[in-house]
């Protein structure tokens, strides 16, 4: 007999149940696994394996020239495609020492807005699904693909878009956005009302998600959590605010921050920022309109990428936290080697610790709000 | 006509309309559902996709039955079968109309008039269980196992305030005959509302309701099958018409609930104010009684699918505790309140 | 005080090579030693760098390879260190091991490398210092082969368990050797 | 007259096999195996706005015995060959598959180490949608071909051929 300080018992170590949960579990999003220890419902202990989703990417970019890696991170984190590409693109940029003009910079900011607003509604759905409310879920997606019909007016795809270039971006805004900001913004803000009335008044889903995996701040450090997930433990982090790139240092908006790092600041953190990216998107258009038709898109920028030899890091916010990109340059026109920090890795080895002694109910919704995308943690 | 040839045919009947009720419902679901979620939902077989359970049955017909090698292969064929029959049996008693007159034969629509008839709803709902935990426990699936143990314990702690709940409506009405307690609601209570169980337990109505959500295991208490957590719970392995059973019982059920809260609060058969037997000939009678119970019963079939698609699920803790902390001592208190108000008007 | 000098006073000796490119420092510290770097990095008053960004590993099998072919061709300012001992010494380690710090008070952030020889992979762990090393080294582990002392579950993190090479090694061809997974359920 | 029937199709199997695949064509209850990229638009085209229920593709199942189409969404991954072999071992018959993506029917640009090269060659697929990630339309179009492809079936007829020829072999 073992004292089991989880919960409060001692307990035989044999009476234990295993659960595989996944990798084509419904909540594991296709290809996570968690391997669980249950006494009944309460998770004794439980250990995530990855890997299912494992590409290759990193082997794949030093096969790659600079510019052939940029669809490759969209297929990182595929909610928010652009985030990555953008966050590569800039990693680069910094290797050379090349310097964005500004209003490709502001198309950029414009666009990664949209693509955090996809993202977080995805992740507020799938949320929504595994909890067991079906339909907040459907009306986001209805509203999201608005937002794809944006991303598919600037360049042809809805989702691995492939956005911009080393150096800038490829084309301006579409004549369509100019029209369709505005009532895409009422929009985005009816879906988040509607939601926020079905889930966020809703008894069982306080009930459901406040004070469940709470998580310290301090924990959270230690883990190296970043992003939503930091925020809601309380910590006030944000790159867009603690390292400012782009224009990030010249507009109004607010880094939503919770208090127990419990599923529902999480998915509230998420809520808000929405509103947020909202208001950024607005400023960083009102910025745009005064620039003049005819502003550069694009850097000087060599046919053929070639680095001088040198290693750099640089990071942006995305969606689920700090995206960072590693590259060691050899002078060649291939990197050496890149290596990408997702950020939803760092979270998602903390899970059997977030999830000890707590439900197998809890478990889902624990790891639907971690927000953990397969691609990116498994590259 | 023989008697017997009489409750055949009443048998018949209701068996077929509870098996038709189970089937539009699964249409019902799936276009409500659609409705509330800004979809079409399916169209493609028949007009608006009415043929879609005919379709999905001939489907679940023709498909490969499968036996998981290490099941137990007794108890996984019978799992089905104990789930979907106390439903259907429930029904023997439900008075689904007043009573229809042929060739000059009174014929009650309701298939056992027994005495005790609400007892025997509340027992043979009970049993519905064993067919969630034996098929769960004969699949040889953990998660099959705990969905089958959370039924077992979600069941079994519901039945209590269910039971609580009808046991002050009996109080009230002073009989077990389910038929009984309808004619009891004829007339006018207060002299405005009308004299349903509705109006004089409304707590008692409001608790039985969440209980019987609770016994269907619909959200928001479909722990045994939570979609998200156990993969399908109990009826994780099961396929091809077994599961059409699982599917179809679970309808049944509805169905069979939601006549139970009809007969029980809102006054069965009858139309408020207004007395159909005096303008309608014998015949039409019947029908008509029978037509007002089922739209009655339509409402609440309704219902459940509404609630279905608006709220998420509880957790298994928060599930007991809202049964044994809130729904138990509030029944009580219902009971206690319905006992001193009939002992004070008697 | 500039964060390089800050460092240097902080590790004094400990330092073998410092490297800065495009705004980001660079140490190159002694293998043996990597823990008390870190924890010495971590506490002190003027740096805390109490954030690990990430760890990983790197294979400089192909590029000393082609340093060896044209030397000449080399960017300013970078490691002067490593081209003397290429000249001289026997060749460097084949690996390297970056950890990434941040400071989250003043928003600084640091390359910490050692440099670890093909025939010694062992490497002490940092999960005592940040927890948030578990998963980094164990793919490190997988990805390099590099051997970290004292992890507590050091098992093959992306690929699976009877899984043999280390695919990010450049030895390693792209399209693998051919290996396929095989389950057996009983 | 027994031995009729193995001679070809009588009106009576014709037309038992028509209601067979009527009743299969329109109640394909999909698997949703979506692992990458491909997984996103497949849940597009299960939502509002493209909405797969509409061809009777509702009640979206994650138990492989009660589902219908495996709607292979995203790369699969040496790893995960096994999980999918048994996956698909486990479905009932009849069963078909939806390879969706680039990545399902060739490995697309994952020509590495850690990615199968299509899932052809492990599970038969009943329809490729080529595209990195195939808009939601897409998915679509190959349901209703895979749905065309179950109309032509021959579920009654094609057993009796085949017990026709096994008591063939067996004289």
């Amino acid at each position: 007999m073992d004292y089991d300080p989880v919960c409060q018992i001692d307990r035989d170590p044999d009476d234990l149940v295993t659960i595989n949960i996944g990798p084509t579990h419904p909540a594991m999003h296709g290809t996570l696994r968690v391997i669980a220890k249950t006494d009944g419902e309460t998770i004794v202990s439980a250990e995530p394996e990855i890997g299912y989703l494992h590409r290759g990417v990193e082997k794949l970019g030093e096969n790659f020239t600079y510019h052939q890696f940029i669809p490759l991170t969209d297929r990182m984190n595929y909610c928010s495609a652009i985030a990555s590409n953008v966050a590569y693109e800039m990693a680069v940029e910094k290797l050379m020492g090349i310097k964005v003009p500004p209003k490709a910079q502001l198309v950029r900011t414009i666009m990664m807005e949209l693509a955090r607003i996809a993202d977080h509604q995805v992740l507020v759905g799938i949320l929504g699904v595994d909890l067991g409310a079906l339909t907040p879920f459907f009306y986001l997606i209805i509203q999201r693909e608005e937002i794809y019909d944006i991303f598919e007016w600037y360049n042809g795809a809805r989702l691995t878009n492939t956005f911009g270039r080393i150096g800038g971006v490829n084309a301006d805004l579409p004549d369509k956005f100019h029209e369709k900001w505005p009532t895409l913004r009422d929009t985005i803000r009816k879906a988040n009302e509607e939601t926020d009335a079905l889930l966020t008044k809703n008894r069982i889903w306080l009930d459901r998600s406040v004070g469940v995996n709470a998580f310290s701040a301090e924990d959270a450090l230690n883990w190296g959590f970043t992003g939503p997930c930091l925020r809601a433990c309380g910590v006030k982090r944000d790159l867009r605010r603690d390292e400012p790139y782009m224009f990030y240092d010249q507009f109004d908006f607010k880094i939503p921050v919770g208090k127990h790092g419990d599923v529902f600041d999480r998915y509230m953190i998420r809520m808000e920022e929405m509103e947020e990216s909202v208001k950024i998107i607005d400023q960083a258009y009102a910025m745009y309109q005064e620039m003049p038709e005819d502003a550069p898109l694009m850097a000087k920028v060599p046919k053929i990428i070639k680095p001088p030899e040198g290693e750099c890091y640089h990071a942006i916010e995305t969606p689920n936290g700090e995206l960072g990109f590693w590259i060691r340059s050899d002078g060649s026109d291939k990197p050496y080697r890149i290596k990408i920090r997702p950020p939803c890795y760092m979270v998602y080895q903390a899970f059997g610790e977030l999830v000890k002694g707590d439900m197998i109910s809890d478990t889902i919704a624990c790891l639907s709000s971690l927000n953990i995308i397969a691609g990116e943690l498994d590259r | 006509m023989e008697d017997w040839i009489i409750d055949l045919i009443k048998v018949v009947f209701i068996w077929v309309w509870c098996l038709l009720i189970a089937v539009v419902m699964t249409w019902v679901e799936r276009r409500a559902s659609a409705m509330m979620q800004d979809r079409l939902g399916p169209n493609r077989a028949g007009p608006f996709g009415l043929l879609q359970p005919l379709a999905d049955g001939i489907k679940l017909f023709t498909k490969e039955e499968i036996i998981p090698e290490k099941a137990k292969s007794i108890l996984y064929v019978l799992g089905p079968a104990l789930f979907a029959l106390p439903a259907f049996s429930a029904y023997a008693v439900v008075p689904f109309g007043d009573k229809i007159v042929l060739g000059g034969k009174e014929i009650i629509l309701q298939v056992a008039d027994v005495n005790i008839g609400f007892l025997y709803v509340l027992a043979i709902g009970s049993m519905g269980v064993y067919g969630m935990v034996v098929g769960g426990w004969a699949s040889n699936n953990k998660y099959s196992i705990l969905g089958g143990l959370r039924a077992t314990a979600q069941l079994i702690s519901y039945e209590v305030p269910l039971g609580l709940a009808l046991l002050a409506v009996v109080l009230l009405y002073g009989t077990f005959s389910l038929r009984e307690m309808v004619f009891q609601q004829s007339g006018t209570f207060l002299g405005f509302l009308p004299n349903w169980g509705f109006f004089k337990q409304p707590l008692g109505f409001i608790l039985f309701l969440v209980a019987a959500y609770a016994e269907a295991s619909r959200v928001p208490f479909d722990l045994p099958e939570a979609e998200s957590e156990l993969v399908n719970g109990y009826h994780t392995e099961y396929g091809g018409m077994k599961l059409g059973l699982y599917l179809f019982g679970e309808y049944v059920n509805l169905g069979t609930l939601s006549a139970i809260i009809v007969t029980i609060y809102f006054g069965g058969w009858q139309l408020p104010y207004v007395d159909m037997s005096a303008f309608l000939g014998p015949v039409a009678y019947g029908i008509a009684s029978f037509l007002v119970f089922f739209l009655k019963q339509a409402f609440f079939l309704f219902l459940f699918v509404w609630v279905r698609w608006t709220v998420p699920r509880f957790r298994y803790d928060q599930l007991m505790g809202l049964g044994w902390k809130s729904l138990i001592p509030l029944c009580l208190v219902n009971f206690f309140i319905t006992a001193l108000l009939v002992q004070l008007t008697v | 005080m500039s964060l390089k000098e800050r460092v240097q006073r902080c590790l004094g000796d400990d330092v073998i090579a410092i490297t800065e490119y495009r705004g980001d420092l660079g140490i190159e510290v002694p293998k043996g030693n990597i823990v008390s770097v870190l924890t010495r990095l971590k506490e002190d008053e003027t740096l805390g760098f109490d954030f690990l960004t990430d760890l990983f590993g790197v294979d400089n099998l192909d590029y000393y390879a082609k340093k060896k072919k044209k030397p000449k061709k080399k960017a300013a300012g970078e490691e002067e260190l490593v081209e003397e001992e290429e000249d001289k010494g026997p060749p460097p380690p084949r690996f390297e091991v970056v950890y990434l710090l941040q400071a989250l008070k003043t928003n600084e952030r640091l390359q910490v490398k050692i440099r670890v020889p093909e025939d010694d992979m062992e490497v002490d762990t940092i999960t005592t210092i940040w927890k948030a090393a578990d998963w980094p080294e164990r793919e490190a582990f997988d990805m390099f082969g590099f051997k970290f002392r004292g992890h507590h579950n050091l098992r093959r993190l992306l690929m699976w368990d009877e899984f043999e090479d280390h695919p990010l090694r450049k030895d390693y061809p792209l399209e693998g050797k051919g290996e396929e997974r095989h389950l057996s359920y009983d | 007259m027994g031995f009729q029937a193995y001679q070809g199709e009588g009106w009576l199997l014709t037309k038992a096999e028509q209601l067979i695949n009527w009743g299969r064509s329109r109640s394909p209850w999909p698997f949703p195996y979506g692992t990458a990229c491909c997984g996103i638009e497949l849940m597009a085209a299960l939502a509002s706005s493209y909405d797969m229920a509409r061809f009777g593709a509702e009640r979206v199942g994650f138990s492989p015995r009660q589902c219908d189409v495996l709607i292979e969404a995203g790369t699969i991954t040496k790893k995960m060959v096994p999980v999918l072999k048994t996956i698909y071992a486990q479905m009932a018959e009849p069963k078909w598959v939806i390879a969706v993506g680039a990545c399902a029917c060739t490995g697309g640009v994952f020509r590495t180490y850690s990615t199968q090269q299509g899932i052809g060659s492990i599970i038969p697929v009943d329809v490729f949608v080529p595209g990195c990630p195939p808009r939601p339309e897409g998915i679509l179009y190959a349901l209703l071909k895979l749905l065309d492809k179950i109309q032509e079936d021959h579920p009654l007829y094609k057993k009796r051929q085949e017990v026709a020829e096994a008591l063939e072999a067996g004289k």
